[in-house]
């Protein structure tokens, strides 16, 4: 029981550990604030600088989202064709790849070129970046299926699409979700990414303005809102996760 | 007229030609329309083989296979399968599991949307028959080893299959448990009159059930024999203590006994 | 009223501030136009967002530009009036790390500079000009975010940049007013032009006349702010809340004392260009920027006809 | 057999009809060559800036590969702490997922200011982007281990830490090889995003001495090169997966 | 003096208090060291529920469970156990699986590397005894039912276990590949004198092999029947045949009907 209550007090106890340790080291180094600003200053910052904050994260917010449902089903269906297809593997999967090693922020200024800056290019982004892991993982979920749960099928004359469906989808799914974690706080940096070269809104854009003017707390306190944020999408997608691949999940629940 | 299964001079090796595993070669089988075929063989003699390759699962390395008199080059639909191992899907409760046939094989699939209710009731029948009533809406990984195989009988059974392919679905279970699904089977043969092929190690089991029982060899398997079983039908469960049962239960047992020495 | 989507070179500082006054203030909206005002990501940046079209109008690098249109002759884009009349690219130094008001003390130094910037952009020219041993100097690539952190942590001896933009930021950084040098390129021996604003040559030809009404109402801008520089920045924290308004005071100051309010706006009025100068700061861009032998004709680049008549655009 | 042929020519049919469809859409369009150079003009490029391409695709090469196997070891040992333990788990995951979510563009400078530019910031960036899909997906792998597999070792009574070489470790490692495809694109995106920011060499450099001096061309043959090296290395990825995770993937190669 | 391995009124509950399955209740049972148990009774009564609790898998609800003369709260190290389904672990081959529990239990683990030649030899005969010799290098997935299940045993035996559980341990197998087995088993019991509970549905399998048979109820399970099994070791196969042995398996067989019933 106690050690529930450890656990249940692990993340406060870590994250107030680095605080202090952080602090502690700001002062005893003096470290300059553009340096490393001391958590005292950030908060400071967070204080001050509330609203832009709050409303610039909406924005990011919204965008992610919106990039990341994008990537979601394009992944999703994406993936599922790459595992459908020895086809579409071998041909789209190589460009693909391709496609991903290049950096994103090369990217963005020509989504600018042709959206306008804003809430498309930062959508797009999010969505471009994000996609990927997801479409790996589910490729790699149905590449590793048990063939003896698609012969139950197969024994029944099932078509591709229904192995598909019955199996491959359910049998893959905590790989999906295992990518979905990491997507979303992909698609979060694919609009921040995108924001700070192409916006008048967003965390990216406050923190490069805020950059520009070397007001350094205020910076951090940019990162800090997307740390925050990202913790916040990451616990809901594991929330789902577990909703959805209890019966992968169950040597945690033993009796 | 050929038969309903019908497999002729089939051979298959696992995994590559020079060094794979010859498990079948040279074998022959043909089973009747309605009969009920029972396979028996040493461990390890390609009877999970058979049944692979007569459902189309997998395909001979040369030879034919017919199932209704059509070549099989792919998975038949026209079966239902019981696998050794029952492999459930874990993600879904025993009764989805056992559902699962209704939502590939036609004419089922079209239908269970509107009659949905009614296929739920002839699956949890189904359950209860094999004495797992209250225990659909459980995981299979919640099922004791026997009433997973008992489930995994169901799923072959749920969709009226033509044909019934049966590779050792009472292994796991004990004598009693055992004799009442004889009976169950027995019943539903006698009912809907399928095509059965059953493989099993108790050879009473293949006696009181079968028309007609093959005898496989040591690896790599074929036929070695074909024994006819004359009782009349329905045969009460009494059958298997009278000495003219126990007399074929022994001949065959001479015969695996040879084929295994053979090997 | 006419859509007019304007792009920035970068994002909403007190250099911004004219564009924000003729919005805010309703001078567009006078003029018929309904502007809307879009941060940028370089003053190069903002040419080929203009030149698709998917900008009618924006704020960008002259030198750019020249540049862009000898590559592409049909480049769709065209310069319709002058905002920095003396570009505000700079060397910045410290005097303790042994830079001074000559450029000659450069030598030997070590320099930081962001490749896309476009004061290291003329850097082969100033050189040249000021008659440097550049194999005696070694340039690192530092991008914008270290540019002025690395300077006064000592990594490097000087740095490139916009003089209101990186003096600022190093006197943020903690570095005292009499340490840091600034050799504004312009005042040794670069005499060329900066930042102008731009219009997509099709929008143009079909609207002339919002294009005029755009620059009227920015001229009224740029002298309000020319005027009273504290009065402005207001206008621009509307559009951007974490702005600092003493920085962005001085910085606006800076923009004006230097590159907005010269000696040639103030005797000739704001906006307008000579076309000589222009044509002579093509010889520059041939060695800075690889400018072709047959430069872009200086009428080509800068069409002054959308511009109001002089008196009204002189600086009082 | 034909049908393998196919298979085998799909890679380069889906490129070149990219190319082929890239090389016409800019002649019919006549796009202007900053918003799209033809496939012709960058092969251009590539052609003519051979040397420079090579040298700086080495560099970053090296530095991608070294912040890479950084990640590997990095995210495989944390990856298997967190399966290990839920008090690392609970305390450690948060603080770990809200650093991913933080854009490494905007911790390149500061890793710039500590340890100055080239090497050092782009093999740091490539690691800290890399490691995170490595860490959640080793620890979805072992969250979703069978407890009958584990069962096997704990019947014996063998130790935590047999359980985990034995099984844990071996049963993630289609998971693991799965991320370890993300990863080394991320790894590639990493150092890129650093040398941008601050190296004298490597492809992020070229790229953006190329968009300075507005050589179009040559930033998509940059653009280019980090795909064709991103392929080469997800080849290898893949290669490494397939004959380390073989028995995971038996229903590819069914009699 | 208590037993080797002894339950006593042992409670299990599986999956949450109020809506669970209750499996086991009020069990208790006693198995001296160096004795040979077999557990019989009906289909998901609670068997190999058993087996996990004396092996500290999983623990009771209620009650103690004591191995050798301890009290079990985690995994004890000296049991050698064959599950119900061999899952075998599927990147390592039939060899290495069979080898794994050297890889874990002293004093074998800080041998295996000196000796690793003598311990491979040790393994591939106990793989020989089962009939398995040269399926060493085979992965489990190419192996039949029957062929995984013998592995399984090999490995449950592989590190001289002091108490070995064997749950189901032949069910896959036919009728001679099992008497075989069954004498493998007597001669190695005879020779190593470990303990072993037997999980078995096969009546003559328990007479023959155990020293005391007990009878399970049917869920939730508890002990209600020991059979004491007098028959002198080491015991031919012909034993089978005989009246008397005949008569135990027709007694445990009317315990086992009542059982069910009961149920
Ligand atoms: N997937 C596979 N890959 C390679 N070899 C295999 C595979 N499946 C079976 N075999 C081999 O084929 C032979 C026959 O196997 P099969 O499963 O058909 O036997 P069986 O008669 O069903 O045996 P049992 O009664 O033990 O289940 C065996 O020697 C086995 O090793
Ligand atoms: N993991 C589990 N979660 C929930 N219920 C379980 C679980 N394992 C077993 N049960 C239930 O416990 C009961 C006893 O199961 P157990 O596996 O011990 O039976 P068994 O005697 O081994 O049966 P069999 O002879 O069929 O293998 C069954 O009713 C089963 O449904
Ligand atoms: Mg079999
Ligand atoms: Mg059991």
């Amino acid at each position: 029981m106690t050690n529930e209550r450890w656990i249940k007090a692990a993340p406060w106890l870590w994250s107030i550990g680095l605080f202090v340790v952080w602090e502690a080291a700001v002062h005893i180094f003096e470290f300059p604030v553009y340096i490393l600003p001391a958590p005292s200053d950030i908060w400071g910052a967070i204080v001050k600088y509330w609203s832009p904050i709050w409303k610039n994260s909406l924005q990011t917010m919204f965008t992610t989202l919106l990039g990341f449902l994008l990537a979601v089903v394009g992944g999703l269906a994406l993936g599922l064709a790459i595992g459908w297809s020895r086809a579409i593997y071998a041909g789209l999967y190589p460009l693909m790849i391709g496609f991903n090693s290049v950096p994103k922020v090369a990217v963005v200024p020509i989504l600018v070129i042709w959206f306008g800056i804003g809430t498309v290019p930062a959508v797009i982004t999010a969505f471009l970046i994000a996609f990927f892991p997801i479409v790996v993982n589910v490729a790699t979920g149905l590449a590793t299926i048990e063939p003896e749960m698609e012969d139950v099928l197969r024994a029944l004359g099932a078509k591709k699409m229904d192995i598909m469906l019955k199996v491959g989808i359910p049998r893959s799914m905590p790989y999906f979700f295992g990518s979905l974690k990491v997507a979303i706080t992909l698609a979060f940096v694919g609009s921040v990414i995108s924001e700070t070269v192409a916006a008048n809104s967003g965390i990216g854009h406050m923190m490069l303005s805020a950059q520009s003017q070397f007001n350094v707390p205020l910076v951090w306190a940019g990162l800090f809102a997307l740390a925050v944020l990202g913790i916040v999408m990451y616990a809901i997608m594991a929330w789902l996760e577990m909703r959805m691949t209890g019966w992968a999940h169950r040597s945690g629940n033993r009796p | 007229m050929t038969g309903f299964v019908e497999l002729r001079d089939v051979r298959l090796t696992y995994g590559g030609k020079a060094d794979g595993t010859l498990a079948l070669d040279g074998l022959s089988m043909s089973v009747k329309k309605g009969e009920f075929a029972a396979v028996v063989g040493p461990s390890g003699c390609g009877k999970s083989t058979l049944m692979k390759l007569a459902t189309g699962l997998i395909n001979p390395q040369s030879g034919t296979v017919e199932v209704a008199n059509k070549e099989v080059s792919g998975p038949v639909s026209i079966a239902g399968m019981a696998f050794q191992n029952p492999s459930m899907l874990p993600w879904r409760t025993t009764l989805e599991n056992v559902m699962l046939p209704l939502e590939i094989v036609q004419p089922h699939r079209s239908r269970l949307k509107s009659e949905k209710k009614a296929y739920i009731e002839k699956a949890e029948s189904l359950l209860e028959l094999v004495g797992l009533k209250g225990f659909g809406d459980k995981f299979p990984w919640q099922l004791s080893g026997g009433m997973q195989q008992r489930a995994n009988l169901c799923r072959a059974l749920v969709h009226d299959p033509a044909l019934l392919m049966l590779d050792e679905p009472f292994g796991a279970l004990d004598a009693f448990t055992r004799e009442e699904l004889w009976q169950v089977m027995r019943d539903l043969h006698g009912e809907k009159q399928f095509t059965v092929v059953l493989v099993t190690h108790d050879l009473r089991e293949a006696v009181y059930l079968a028309d007609r029982v093959f005898v496989m060899s040591a690896r790599p398997g074929k036929m070695i024999n074909e024994r006819h079983v004359e009782f009349a039908r329905p045969r009460p469960i009494d059958l298997t203590y009278e000495a003219a049962f126990n007399d074929i239960v022994h001949e065959l047992r001479g015969q695996i006994a040879d084929a295994r020495a053979a090997a | 009223a006419t859509d007019i989507k304007f792009t920035l070179d970068w994002k909403f500082e007190g250099p911004a501030a004219p564009f924000f006054i003729a919005l805010d203030k309703g001078y567009f909206a006078d003029e018929g136009l309904n502007v809307t005002i879009d941060t940028g990501a370089g003053s190069r940046e903002s040419i080929p967002r203009v030149a698709t079209g998917t900008y009618q109008m924006g704020f960008g690098d002259i030198n750019a530009l020249i540049k862009l249109m000898d590559e592409q002759p049909d480049l769709g884009v065209k310069a319709v009036m002058m905002a920095y009349e003396r570009p505000p690219f700079a060397v910045i130094g410290r005097k303790s790390l042994g830079i001074t008001d000559d450029p000659k003390s450069l030598e030997g130094k070590k320099l930081g500079a962001p490749p896309p910037d476009a004061a290291f952009g003329q850097w082969p020219a100033f050189a040249q000009e000021a008659g440097l041993d550049t194999s005696t100097i070694t340039i690192e690539n530092v991008g914008f975010p270290v540019r002025e952190p690395m300077l006064a942590q000592g990594k490097v001896d000087a740095i490139f940049g916009y003089s209101f933009s990186s003096v600022l930021n190093l006197k943020a950084q903690g570095i005292a007013d009499d340490e840091i040098v600034t050799l504004l390129m312009a005042e040794n021996g670069l005499d060329m032009y900066g930042n102008v604003v731009m219009v997509n040559t099709a929008f143009a030809e079909e609207n002339p006349d919002a294009v005029k009404g755009f620059i009227k109402a920015l001229v009224k801008g740029y002298l309000e702010a020319i005027a009273d520089p504290a009065a402005a920045i207001p206008f621009v924290l509307e559009h951007n809340e974490v702005l600092d308004k003493d920085l962005e005071t001085a910085r606006l100051e800076m923009a004006i004392d230097g590159s907005i309010a010269t000696p040639a706006a103030k005797a000739n009025g704001f906006g307008g260009v000579d076309m000589d100068k222009l044509a002579k700061s093509m010889d520059f861009l041939k060695i800075s920027m690889g400018v072709s032998d047959t430069p872009p004709a200086p009428e080509k680049v800068f069409d002054p006809s959308y511009l109001p008549p002089a008196e009204e655009r002189m600086i009082k």
